[in-house]
């Protein structure tokens, strides 16, 4: 098997597992709507999560995904409510502003030559900065397209519902796995992750490529913002406060390297998946106080590091060997 | 010579935006420079940016080794959390105080060698490995508290937060001995240099000799220390532990902080004394917000304007322009 | 009336204040009286946690549903679900922008009257001296601070003598409590120009009362100290005359919440759609060491 | 095509980095159809000048023209789109994509928008085959050796070339097999009518397939000259500006190890790694280490330091049976190791060269007796003086240094240790003949002055010229061991092939 796969495989492994074990305790959490919830409750973030794949692969790193979410909430709010602009042109003017700010974010990064962490920072600071300039309060948005969209379900059998939102998320996941892997883009972007120079000595467009990973990063964090304000029909300026550490644990979690070069954008998905089963798995139980989903999302992380180590090095080994 | 020396010194980017920011909250707010004689100890604007940004500096001291070496401690604020938690929990069942504080500083240092471990031993990349801390550790500290603020009225544990000494505030004069120890420990031992040459090629410095698994789990002990010394300090503060907002999001600023510092993240050449100072502008800018009666959204923005001002002050890029003189970073990274 | 052997599920924002670890508590404690069989989940101050806890108890089939909202808007999906589900859900301390058919009724305080009384007390204390009121508000948005700013106002409209000089968030901590009254301090001239703080919550209040003594002012009389919730270390505050009065907010909610839902289980009968528990103004007449004594094992 | 003739060509090209003169008006042409030797000692300003022909730098003078039109090429992409295909000094492609990726990046074939993995993998195939080379072309790139890497990027490079092919150092690191095969390649493109460039230190190599010289020295152009118009004394004192004495390649007779025995491993090996293998060293001696590319000689250097830990057998230094499992261990007995990849485990790139210097000493004192910095200028001064290291000043970054003088940089780091045994793991590997020199002369001094050291060289010549025993490795077993008359270019190459026929494994 390829390598870089084992990570992957591991971590689908261990969520069956896991959800197995879970199952086994509480049955009712095999059930449509849970299942149906999974993909809703977390279709924000796996959206994020998306872009951060992009992003964590070329070698980079996102801290602005959890603001600008912030920040798009808001916007379509205002547009929509306050100026009385149709979502869709709400959503239009969204992505383009996300599009321009993940841009700069971009340049600044690769014609600064600044770290992205301390770029993307100061993108996190002015976009959540920029929310709170605009507003304080939580604006709701009531508009029929909003209530179309929410009523748009496919009820499944067992109370389940497929969201909208949901079946987004996955589409961005399939389309995201796509560009990532068969794409001319998506073999940039891991080139960059691999080693810059050489990439760029290789021809790869680094300046482009890395302003579009930015770019795609902030336009799928901004969609995530429109999906959170689908999901809340509201925006509020402290809205996703801290979504870019689950993003990147979900990204870590299903197997890519932080160091860039190798993952996979379908390991992200089960990522979010294994996310989402430990906070239901908590809600269901209902005894644990809330600070064991962080204890326990900490373990989780500590032990996918470890298993990914122990896979790449004992894989690393044996293909020397042989 | 040295004269020159500590001019030239003087003049550095990182002093002089310092300067220029005490200078707008002078020009915001008049009596920014005012300083009084209150109960034994100054009192005063510029004194509560001595103050409240000492938690940042410390921070910062221990951050910048981490940094240096390639690193990045994300788990700072959770560990501030856990330490302040230990401290507040002991002295509330009735240990003595000393007993806490020691206690808490070891729990510190435990969660900084843990970072160590993972980052020299088991290799880990330190942001994810830092990662697992920083989501896990505020969870401990609320585990330890039961969830609730645990006040105390401790002498000691107050003195630490909000006493003062030759007039400075307490904090503020832990931030002073730490930024001199550190600074003695790093400079008059070769430590420093070991730190740098680790993080400018770790493999190499491995094959000439340097232990650098034991540096490694050195510096971030370290920064686990500093961690817990800081949540002594805002525990005090409050003379309580508060698990869920003690030290939140502080690891950006004391990372901040350092990187204004001039210290790459990319690791390498590093300077504790500027990574303080680094953290005495990013507090210069939030009590300059705060008494100038500016809305507190500005500060992000302000933060953020900062953040780009330094990084272009500070790009290759900008040298080229400026200074021809000097060498210019390879393309790419 | 009885809720015992009922599963019921609590979505909580977090622990954010003192008051909200009392809320907690004290919901716990309640749920045990009465044989609930309780499912706590925090939220850690996220609406997407908050939804999620509700839909993982729609999901779980529980038999009824608390939730105290971290923000008004963006429940009506959510709340149309556990509808659609009937399972009966009630709001704690906080209200919400949804249809009023949407939960079975909302235990709150009245948190403009909140304002309005600390406001009033503040009017009494200072007659017709002028003052100057420095103000430290809740988390930005969120509708306590929001209502009790409000609230304040309205009680000192009229009173020409008395106005807010300075107001800024303190995010309901005690650290940035502190940290702002600080700030408040050295910019009206060593605090020689502030008669009174107003804190939207007792944590910022005891904040600010250590400000005011780093400064070497005494709080209590050199500037008088006014603020909501009425903890325990309020208390012992205004014990020790460091602090002037506070308005209760009951940590309590779970109480009437379970009644309701009993009622509505026993006979059908709906309940008042709101609920709304006392504000209580304490001040240094009140008892104050023995209302820290009886408050003080409450899990505060 | 323009007046010129030139497929390729810089005119009055300048480079300047910071305030040293890379390039100094340097003009260079290149025709269709020729092979073209690009020579220089180390920082001469080779790979410089490829850099700005092929768009990687931009020129601060001159111009770059291409069939006699002034392009301005402000990425390595647009030369690839203009034909110009490009192997670069030290570059190892991507190793975390398969190979058919690196053969193909940034022109993969498609099919609706969507890379058509099929026909690429395929087509790497094909194109591999003609390097000898069956592997599976989905493969990822880093498991595969350096040697496999190199050829790849040569096949990627060959790919791109419509017009212009230019190698930056291919051989550094093939066998000869190898190379042989790659000249074949290089006449083959040549006929095909391709311009050709090639930079190498290896005078045997120019002269085998190259039909023009063109020689740099300190960033300025020397000469350039048709090859069949001069010899290599001609060359080599064009590159240096004066002659050298270059050695023959005779054994050193009078070199029987003399000294008292210092180390002594006996089934020494690590699992996966090296066969367990015997070896004494005598104090004042050489030994040389022979073997073809990947037969384990780098691996066996690596154990006897400690950086990699042995598992089985046991070494004894001066009688004493010792435990090497670090390299802190290895250096406290007063071992020094010059590992090959001088970039990735040798030098401090940011580091002032003083600190490089003393960083080994520093690391033997620990952390608690620092140098202080008259201490450290001093020694560094010492070993850079004797060394015959050219720097502005030891305050300056290393990586500012061209190789081989980061080479003498990282020999004057361990002979501060005062060391009493030198491993030196390909030292002289891609450094240019005044560098490689200096460094044999110091060997030679080093072995006169009592050291033990052990050389690893793919120089055949070289090794014999100042062995005292030269060991063999293949396929990661030591396999035989020369003396007196047997070390000679022919009996060790004999030993390689005959082994290599022989006993398989
Ligand atoms: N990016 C850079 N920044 C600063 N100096 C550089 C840079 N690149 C090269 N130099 C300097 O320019 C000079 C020429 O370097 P170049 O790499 O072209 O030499 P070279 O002839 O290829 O040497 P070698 O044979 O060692 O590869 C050297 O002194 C080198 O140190
Ligand atoms: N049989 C083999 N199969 C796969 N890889 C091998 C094999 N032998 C060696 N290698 C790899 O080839 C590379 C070269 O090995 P090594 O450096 O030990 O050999 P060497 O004789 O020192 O060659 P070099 O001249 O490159 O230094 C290493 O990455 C090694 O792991
Ligand atoms: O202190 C309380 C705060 O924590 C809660 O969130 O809202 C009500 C306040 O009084
Ligand atoms: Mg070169
Ligand atoms: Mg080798």
């Amino acid at each position: 098997m390829n390598r870089s796969l084992r990570p992957l495989v591991a971590t689908a492994v261990i969520f069956a597992i896991a959800y197995a074990l879970s199952i086994l305790q509480f049955p009712g959490l095999f059930s449509t709507r849970v299942l149906g919830n999974f993909l809703t409750d977390n279709a924000f973030l796996g959206i994020a999560a998306v872009g951060m794949t992009f992003v964590i692969l070329s070698g980079g790193i996102d801290l602005s995904v959890g603001a600008v979410i912030g920040f798009t909430g808001v916007l379509v709010a205002v547009l929509i409510s306050w100026a009385g602009w149709h979502p869709l042109a709400a959503f239009a003017m969204a992505l383009a502003s996300a599009a321009a700010f993940g841009g700069l974010m971009g340049l600044a990064v690769h014609y600064l030559q600044v770290p992205a962490f301390i770029v993307t920072l100061a993108g996190m600071f002015l976009a959540r900065g920029g929310a709170s300039v605009i507003t304080r309060d939580s604006i709701p948005v009531s508009h029929e397209f909003y209530d179309w969209i929410s009523s748009l379900i496919i009820r499944l059998p067992g109370g389940g519902r497929l969201s909208f939102i949901g079946l987004l998320m996955v589409a961005i996941f399939v389309v995201g796995a796509l560009v990532a892997h068969r794409t001319k883009f998506g073999s940039y972007v891991y080139a960059l992750g691999g080693n810059s120079v050489s990439a760029s000595l290789m021809g790869v467009p680094v300046a482009r490529t890395t302003v579009g990973v930015y770019m795609l990063s902030s336009m799928l964090a901004a969609l995530a913002g429109i999906v959170f304000s689908l999901y809340t029909s509201a925006g509020y300026p402290l809205a996703a406060v801290g979504v870019e550490l689950d993003a990147i644990s979900a990204v870590v979690i299903g197997g890519t390297l932080l160091t860039g070069g190798y993952g996979f954008v379908l390991g992200t998905f089960i990522g979010v998946m294994l996310l989402g089963l430990v906070q239901t798995y908590i809600i269901f139980d209902g005894t644990l106080s809330s600070w064991w989903t962080k204890i326990v999302i900490g373990a989780l992380l500590f032990l996918f590091i470890v298993l990914q180590r122990l896979i790449f090095a004992a894989s690393v080994r044996g293909e020397k060997a042989s | 010579m040295t004269m020159r020396r500590a001019l030239s010194r003087m003049a550095n980017p990182q002093l002089l935006a310092l300067v220029g920011v005490l200078l707008i909250n002078w020009i915001l707010f008049p009596n920014f420079f005012r300083i009084t004689w209150q109960d034994g100890r100054l009192f005063g604007s510029v004194i509560d940016v001595l103050n409240r940004g000492a938690p940042v500096a410390i921070l910062a001291i221990g951050m910048v080794g981490v940094i240096a070496t390639k690193g990045v401690d994300l788990s700072v604020g959770a560990v501030m959390a856990v330490a302040g938690a230990v401290a507040a929990t002991l002295v509330v069942a009735g240990y003595p105080a000393p007993v806490a504080v020691v206690a808490a500083l070891l729990v510190g240092l435990l969660c900084g060698l843990w970072n160590g471990f993972l980052v020299a031993v088991l290799d880990i990349q330190p942001i994810v490995a830092t990662l697992v801390l920083m989501v896990a550790g505020r969870g401990i500290a609320q585990l330890i508290t039961e969830g609730f603020i645990v006040t105390f009225n401790d002498p000691l544990l107050v003195f630490i937060g909000t006493g003062s000494l030759l007039g400075l505030p307490m904090a503020t004069v832990i931030a002073i001995a730490m930024l001199v120890l550190v600074t003695l420990l790093v400079r008059k031992t070769a430590i420093g240099l070991f730190i740098e040459a680790v993080g400018v090629n770790r493999a190499a410095a491995t094959l000439a000799g340097i232990r650098s698994r034991m540096l490694l789990m050195l510096v971030y002990g370290l920064s686990g220390l500093c961690a817990a010394v800081a949540g002594l300090i805002v525990a005090g503060d409050i003379r309580g532990a508060d698990a869920n907002n003690a030290g939140l999001w502080l690891e950006l600023d004391a990372i901040l902080a350092v990187v204004i510092g001039g210290t790459s993240l990319l690791g390498g050449r590093f300077s504790v004394p500027l990574a303080v100072v680094g953290a005495l502008i990013i507090q210069a800018m939030n009590t300059g917000i705060l008494v100038s009666g500016f809305p507190p959204e500005f500060n992000l923005i302000v933060k953020a304007a900062l953040i780009f001002l330094v990084l272009i002050i500070q790009s290759p890029l900008a040298t080229r322009v400026v200074v021809v003189k000097r060498p210019v970073r390879e393309a790419g990274k | 009336q009885d809720v015992s052997g009922k599963v019921i599920g609590f979505s909580q924002i977090g622990s954010e204040s003192g008051w909200r670890a009392a809320e907690t508590a004290v919901t716990r404690q309640q749920a045990e009286e009465r044989g609930v069989d309780l499912k706590f989940a925090d939220a850690q101050q996220k609406q997407e946690n908050q939804i999620k806890a509700i839909r993982g108890f729609i999901a779980q089939g529980v038999d009824a549903i608390l939730v105290a909202p971290v923000v008004a808007t963006g429940w009506d999906d959510v709340l149309a679900e556990a509808k659609e589900a009937e399972i009966p859900v009630v709001l704690l301390d906080r209200g919400v922008d949804a249809p009023e058919d949407l939960y079975l009724t909302s235990v709150a305080s009245d948190q403009v009257k909140e304002g309005r009384v600390a406001g009033e007390w503040l009017v009494e204390a200072v007659g017709d001296e002028d003052c100057n009121v420095v103000e430290l508000q809740g988390t930005v948005g969120s509708t306590p601070a929001i209502n009790r700013k409000a609230g304040f106002e309205e009680a000192i409209a009229g009173h020409d003598n008395i106005t807010i000089s300075q107001s800024q968030t303190g995010d309901f901590t005690r650290s940035k409590g502190k940290e702002v009254m600080e700030a408040f301090i050295k910019a009206s001239n060593n605090a020689a120009d502030i008669c009174a703080v107003y804190a939207h919550n007792d944590d910022m209040a005891v904040g600010a009362i250590q400000a005011i003594k780093d400064a070497g002012l005494k709080p209590g009389e050199d500037i008088l100290v006014v603020s909501i919730d009425a903890v325990p270390d309020i208390f012992s505050a205004i014990a020790a005359g460091e602090a002037n009065a506070t308005v209760e907010l009951t940590p309590n909610m779970a109480g009437p919440a379970f009644d309701a839902l009993a009622a509505y289980w026993a006979d059908g009968t709906e309940p008042e759609k709101f609920i709304i528990t006392e504000s209580k103004l304490y001040t240094a007449d009140s008892d104050p060491q023995g209302e820290y004594e009886r408050r003080k094992d409450l899990g505060y | 095509m323009g007046g010129t003739g030139y497929a390729l060509e810089a005119r009055g090209v300048v480079k300047i980095f910071g305030n040293h003169v890379a390039l100094d008006a340097v003009d260079f042409g290149l025709r269709a159809g020729e092979v073209h030797a690009l020579l220089g000692e180390n920082g001469a300003g080779k790979s410089t000048l490829i850099k700005i022909l092929t768009g990687a730098y931009q020129p601060d003078g001159g111009e770059v023209l291409v069939d006699g039109q002034p392009v301005s090429l402000d990425t390595p992409q647009q030369a690839q789109a203009l034909g110009i295909g490009t192997v670069y000094q030290e570059v190892n492609l991507l190793p975390n994509r398969s190979v058919a990726e690196n053969l193909f990046l940034g022109h993969q074939p498609t099919w609706f928008g969507l890379t058509d993995r099929r026909k690429m993998e395929r087509d790497s195939r094909a194109i591999l085959k003609r390097y000898g080379l069956d592997i599976d072309p989905a493969s990822e790139l880093g498991a595969h050796s350096v040697a496999v890497q190199q050829i790849v990027a040569i096949a990627r490079a060959v790919e791109l070339s419509g017009k212009v092919l230019i190698l930056d150092e291919p051989t550094a690191s093939l066998d000869r097999n190898e190379v042989e095969r790659l000249f074949e390649i290089i006449r083959d493109l040549k006929a095909h009518g391709l311009a050709i460039v090639f930079i190498t230190h290896f005078l045997e190599q120019v002269f085998a397939v190259s039909d023009y010289v063109t020689v740099l020295r300190n960033g300025r152009l020397i000469d350039t000259r048709k090859l069949d118009d001069v010899t290599r004394t001609d060359v080599v004192r064009l590159m240096l500006g004066k002659d050298i004495a270059f050695s023959g390649a005779t054994g050193l007779a009078d070199a029987r190890p003399t000294g008292e025995v210092l180390l002594d491993f006996t089934n020494f090996g690590r699992k996966r790694s090296v066969h367990p293998f015997n070896l004494t060293i005598h104090k004042g001696e050489v030994i040389g280490v022979a073997g073809l590319l990947g037969s384990g000689r780098t691996e066996m250097a690596r154990i006897m330091f400690g950086a990699d830990a042995a598992d089985e057998g046991e070494v004894k230094i001066a009688g004493k049976p010792t435990s090497i499992s670090r390299p802190t261990d290895a250096i406290a007995h007063g071992f020094g190791f010059c590992p090959e990849d001088r970039k990735a485990e040798g030098i401090f790139g940011d580091l002032s060269v003083r600190e490089n210097i003393i960083i080994a000493l520093q690391g033997k004192l620990g952390w608690f007796s620092a140098l202080t910095r008259d201490e450290q200028m001093e020694i560094a001064g010492k070993f850079g003086e004797a060394m015959d290291i050219r720097a502005a000043s030891l305050d300056m970054p290393v990586k500012l240094l061209s190789g081989g003088n980061q080479q003498k940089v990282i020999l004057s780091r361990w002979l501060a240790t005062d060391p009493a045994f030198l491993i030196l793991d390909e030292p002289t590997r891609g450094i240019d003949v005044g560098a490689h020199a200096e460094i044999v002369r110091t060997i030679n001094r080093l072995r006169d002055e009592g050291l033990a050291l052990v050389v690893i060289s793919s120089e055949i010549d070289e090794v014999v010229a100042y062995s005292s025993r030269i060991v063999v490795m293949r396929d990661r077993e030591l396999v035989a061991e020369l003396s007196g008359e047997n070390i000679s270019p022919g009996v060790i190459v004999q030993a390689i092939a005959n082994h290599r026929e022989g006993t398989p494994t």
